[in-house]
């Protein structure tokens, strides 16, 4: 870039700005913008940092409750968990850079939402992810599969950070497309929250972290982009990341924060220096000067340009008091960081960025900001998928079984989760596989956390709608499975390209599920992320869009975590089946692996029975007589039952179910809202259910090693667990 | 025959483990030290070929699996 | 680690931060796992050069007690208060999951709660556990009664060629080691995360009221 | 100046990363590939010394910190 280079509209279109969008810019610089303030606006007005084409929708989300302290627009979203503490939490993607180079694509990924976290003031306590893969059959799968997993493990195992969940789907359409959207949690007092907006004329502008690179440049437009075979030749923009600095980096801000001396704080994430001083400077309503020639920096001869788009990992920007600076600089001196005053807020209501003597950009900042593209893009309604006809079951129920949680969506994750240090820190109650949602607890308190990440991207393909609001119910029914009460959700909307009618229906569809689900189960959104444009093209020309993947990441709050339960088998108890079953088969992981079709509508998601259901099975944990719980998904009943086996070793006698309907439907269809419960008394149970208006039977009683079927076959836990477990060690370790 | 492959980390991307092993030298009292890369060696015995053709069958090695070309370069040297 | 001394002792241990240098009045040291200097190069190499380094030698000279688990342990290597090396899994992942330790010696301070052949859960989480020396080293750890504890399956069986029981790869199925004088003990796995029922159980447990019992004493 | 030093696993220390790689290498198709071992290069830029002065500052990096002497070995080279 140290050629000159004629900034005109066909470089604006190489940034990623439209005609009309350059037209903009021209007209609120009232010149022709020089190459680093075209940069400015090419990143601040992309799909990644604008939300251009998801704005609108967006606002059609619940955000608030009682216990929400901020909502979306802070960096991550803050509940109240009681006792003066708050939760931090939020998720996000890192799609695109894990396709190019996944072991740092994963692991960015993951230092990413870390700084958001902590950003905050909280000390980060957990991580999760959401994860979408191609076709096992794709030989590019099982590469992606390795990155991905040893990023995110080397990230977080490195920063000491437990990962405690998550969740993985294959399917074709993530071919050349895999999603990686990391989630995680932090822990802070209520009282001492950190935000982001600029505040103070003269007030000194601080950078701290790594010095700054020519990593990742234009990696927020990259990332608004389908992928093609060009994508490869965009691969020298791949960040690096450094997880001992951001250890180091954590404790330096915590400690700092511990003091007066921080008036605002925001991580450089997509977009480093320029959407981090535009959005503290732009929300304070202030002007900001930076000095560029103050910039630690990696690399000899960078430019303004390359200064101020660079996504080099691991720094923050921070608004100091000015009588602090000295202390804060001790500290970060003391933690071996690069410390640094940049620039100062001004009244000007300009950014201006002056190096070498030069000033290279000088930009209103209210009006990079109001007139910020917003788009109503067309959205075509989602046709009503038809209904499935009549099925029938081609095998046997134990040879159905065995197959089914044997498949790449329902088998054992513990080759993933066996790489991820779940207990570091010391706080983890219920590790992966243990119980329906990973549960934490909070040190020195009573206190714990459920947290969870879910979608059901089959579901959303067929009825985006019902799939936007059965991701909602099944993270909230995760989280009261182990009795912990739902607070809030996160949430990362990964979808195709919004300039197409059928995407963007897919997108205002979810929203719309997802709004409805989260009012109906007083779960508002706290934060969360948007990733568009997952699609790739194949060399052949087609266009291919990822199945719609909006991924939900819940949390709930124990007032006392002893309370809570697991999902393994106990030994001697009845196991009472919760919630009515129809024997849904629409869209269900019995239909695409045994018959092979993915065909139908999904399980209708009724919100009123969810929230009713729940309640109840909530109030029995807490109560102590349910002392195992697992909510009934996936696979349906069946699975259910097996994976509690699986999980203890300890078996039960299933009963006939005497309801009607074929077998099949009833053990493997996936109607919402269920749960498998052990009770020492399960005629107590259905009687209270009863009036409480719950559909409840028991379908077992529990005892021994083995799962015997109602046909009298007996599978053994631990032949069960040999299917369970074979995927993962054959896909990747052959 | 023996063929060395090296693989280094492209200019420009970061190298966390070279800065750390730069600073621990510092600390170590070693000074001078200015920039410190890491990379691995991959050291391979080839059975059947001449050097050349040796190269050639490293060097397709290392664009296939060795060096992940992202991110990394590699260098090729027959030893033996 | 602090949590499960904590319990134990009934008082939060100091922490040290790595650049001090004095260790005066100190009953136990313990360098915990935890990823030093993000484990580059190799794992603990770096913490064992570090300011406080020294300290804990001459703790360890005038007969001190020291317990390195997990990097602490890789730690002790490289400094060489301990004999052998820790070398990549063998499997070349990173492993996080609950292993059996059987017990294999008893008359140490780490270890005098539990009799030889005991069996007990721990849970591990590392990338490089996979313990290996020379043989020289072996003969002399395996003569002299100074290995602490083997992985083993849940009955106890160890068999070092099976990743059942040998999860690492580790040489005659080597999960921690102790020093001459039995002062200084060295584990991979973590049995401090096996201190509270909540938490999954209280395996740990001997070891650290063991070693509480020890110091009083 | 710049040096490279080259640390090795020793002969006798089973190199699981080697052996990994050879198994990849044959899955590819690559015959002919009999024994692997990987190891690390770090390269270091020191200033202000000559060449023998160099190799004998690296020599001690090595033996203080780049290298762990119980199951590797190094090897230095001076390259410019
Ligand atoms: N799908 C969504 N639902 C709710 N809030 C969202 C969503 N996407 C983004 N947000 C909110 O918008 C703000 C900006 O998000 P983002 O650009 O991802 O932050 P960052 O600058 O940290 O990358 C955040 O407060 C985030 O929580
Ligand atoms: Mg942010």
């Amino acid at each position: 870039m140290n050629k000159p280079v004629t900034v005109d509209l066909s470089l604006a279109r190489e940034f990623g700005l439209t005609a009309e969008e350059y037209g903009r810019v021209l007209s609120i610089m009232g010149r022709t913008p020089s190459l680093t303030e075209l940069g400015v606006f090419s990143v601040m007005w992309s799909e990644h940092c604008s939300y251009k084409s998801s704005r609108k929708w967006l606002r059609g989300l619940p955000t608030t409750a009682p216990w929400v302290i901020h909502g979306p627009g802070e960096n991550a979203g803050v509940v109240d968990i009681g006792e003066g503490y708050a939760a931090i939490f939020k998720m996000e993607s890192h799609n695109h850079p894990s396709f190019i180079e996944p072991y740092q694509g994963a692991a960015t990924g993951v230092g990413g939402i870390l700084r958001d976290v902590f950003t905050m003031g909280a000390r980060p306590i957990a991580n999760l992810n959401a994860l979408r893969f191609g076709s096992p059959e794709n030989p590019n799968t099982r590469r992606i599969v390795d990155g991905v997993v040893r990023g995110i493990g080397g990230y977080g195992n490195c920063v000491g950070v437990p990962t405690v969940g998550g969740e993985i789907n294959f399917h074709p359409a993530y071919d050349g497309n895999p999603l990686v959207n990391a989630m995680t949690v932090g822990l802070a007092r209520k009282d001492r929250i950190f935000l982001s907006a600029a505040a103070g004329i003269g007030n000194p502008v601080i950078y701290v972290g790594s010095r700054t690179g020519r990593d990742g440049i234009h990696g927020a437009t990259m990332s608004s982009a389908e992928f093609d075979e060009d994508a490869l030749s965009k691969r020298p923009t791949v960040q690096v990341g450094d997880p001992f600095i951001e250890k180091l980096l954590i404790e330096a801000c915590l400690e700092l924060m511990e003091t007066d001396a921080i008036v605002a704080i925001q991580d450089m994430g997509a977009a480093g220096l320029t959407s981090s001083s535009v959005e503290m400077a732009g929300k304070g309503g202030v002007g900001i000067d930076l000095d560029l020639d103050a910039v630690p920096q990696r690399e000899p001869n960078m430019t303004a340009y390359e200064m101020m788009l660079s996504e080099s990992q691991e720094r923050m920007l921070m608004v100091l008091r000015p009588d602090r600076t000295e202390l804060a600089r001790k500290i970060f001196e003391k933690w071996e960081l690069d410390f640094a005053i940049i620039g100062h807020l001004t009244e000007t209501g300009h950014i201006v960025v002056r190096h070498k003597g030069q000033v290279e950009a000088d930009i209103p900042l209210a009006p990079l900001a109001d007139q910020a593209p917003v788009y109503d893009r067309p959205a075509q309604k989602p046709s009503i998928p038809a209904p499935l006809g009549a099925v029938h079951a081609p095998l046997s129920l134990d040879a159905m079984l065995l197959e089914l949680v044997a498949s790449p969506d329902l088998c054992s994750r513990a080759w993933v989760w066996n790489q991820y240090d779940s207990t570091v820190g010391g706080q983890t109650v219920r590790r992966p596989g243990a119980a329906d949602a990973a549960i934490v607890k909070i040190e020195d308190s009573t206190l714990g956390l459920a947290l969870t990440t879910d979608c059901t991207p089959r579901y959303c393909q067929a009825d985006p709608r019902t799939g936007g609001a059965q991701a909602v119910a099944e993270a909230w029914r995760n989280i009261t499975a182990t009795g912990a009460r739902p607070l809030a959700v996160t949430d990362n909307l990964n979808f195709g390209n919004p300039e197409k009618p059928e995407i963007m229906g897919q997108f205002v569809a979810a929203i719309e599920g997802m709004a409805e689900a989260c009012t109906m189960l007083d779960f508002p959104v706290v934060s969360g992320n948007v990733s568009l444009y997952n699609e790739t093209r194949a060399p052949d020309g087609s266009v291919r869009a990822i199945l719609p993947t909006p991924a939900i990441g819940g949390l709930g709050v124990f007032e006392d975590v002893r309370k809570a339960v697991g999902l393994g088998m106990q030994a001697d108890k009845d196991v009472v089946l919760l919630g009515a079953t129809r024997g849904e088969l629409g869209q269900s992981v019995w239909l695409r692996e045994i018959l092979g079709r993915e065909e139908g509508a999904p399980p209708p998601v009724d919100l009123a029975v969810e929230r009713r259901n729940g309640d109840f099975v909530r109030g029995e944990i807490l109560a102590g007589a349910i002392t195992a719980c697992h909510d009934v998904a996936d696979g349906g009943i069946l699975v259910a039952a097996a994976e509690m086996v699986m999980a203890s070793g300890i078996g039960c006698e299933l009963e006939s179910p005497d309801s009607g309907m074929r077998p099949e439907a009833f053990w493997f269809g996936e109607d919402q809202a269920r749960y498998l419960a052990c009770v020492d008394d399960g005629a107590a149970l259905c009687a209270r259910a009863a009036k409480a208006g719950v559909p409840a039977r028991i379908i077992a009683r529990s005892g021994g090693n083995d799962l015997i079927l109602p046909n009298g076959v007996t599978i053994s836990a631990a032949r069960m667990n040999v299917a369970h477990g074979t995927f993962f060690p054959a896909l990747m370790d052959a | 025959m023996k063929v060395r492959v090296t693989v280094m980390l492209k200019d420009g991307v970061l190298d966390p483990q070279g800065k750390a092993i730069g600073h621990a030298l510092q600390t170590l009292g070693f000074d001078g030290v200015h920039d410190v890369r890491v990379g691995k060696v991959i050291e391979l015995d080839l059975h059947g070929a001449g050097e050349e053709e040796t190269h050639k069958k490293a060097e397709d090695m290392a664009r296939n699996l060795l060096a992940n070309l992202v991110i990394e370069d590699y260098s090729i040297e027959v030893v033996s | 680690m602090a949590i499960a001394l904590k319990r134990v002792t009934g008082h939060a241990p100091r922490m040290v931060w790595h650049h001090e240098t004095d260790l005066t009045g100190v009953d136990l040291v313990v360098l915990p796992g935890g990823f030093s200097y993000g484990d580059y190069l190799r794992c603990g190499a770096m913490a064992a050069h570090s300011p406080i380094m020294p300290a804990v030698r001459a703790h360890a000279d005038k007969g001190g007690h020291i317990l390195g688990v997990c990097n602490g342990f890789q730690i002790l290597t490289e400094t060489g208060l301990l004999p052998g090396a820790l070398l990549r899994n063998a499997n070349l992942r990173f492993l996080s999951q609950d292993c059996h330790l059987r017990v294999e010696a008893e008359a140490t301070p780490f270890t005098h709660r539990w009799k030889k052949g005991d069996v007990f859960r721990a849970p591990l989480a590392h990338g490089d556990g996979n313990y290996t020396a020379d043989p020289a080293t072996l003969e002399a750890l395996e003569g002299e009664g100074r290995i602490a504890f083997r992985y083993a399956d849940a009955k106890g069986r160890v068999q070092a060629d099976d990743t059942g029981c040998n999860p690492n790869g580790s040489v005659n199925s080597i999960a921690g080691i102790v020093s001459k004088n039995n002062r200084i003990c060295g584990m991979m796995p973590h049995p401090e995360d096996l201190v509270d029922p909540l938490m999954g159980g209280e395996d740990g447990l001997p070891l650290f009221e063991g070693l509480v019992e020890a110091l009083v004493r």
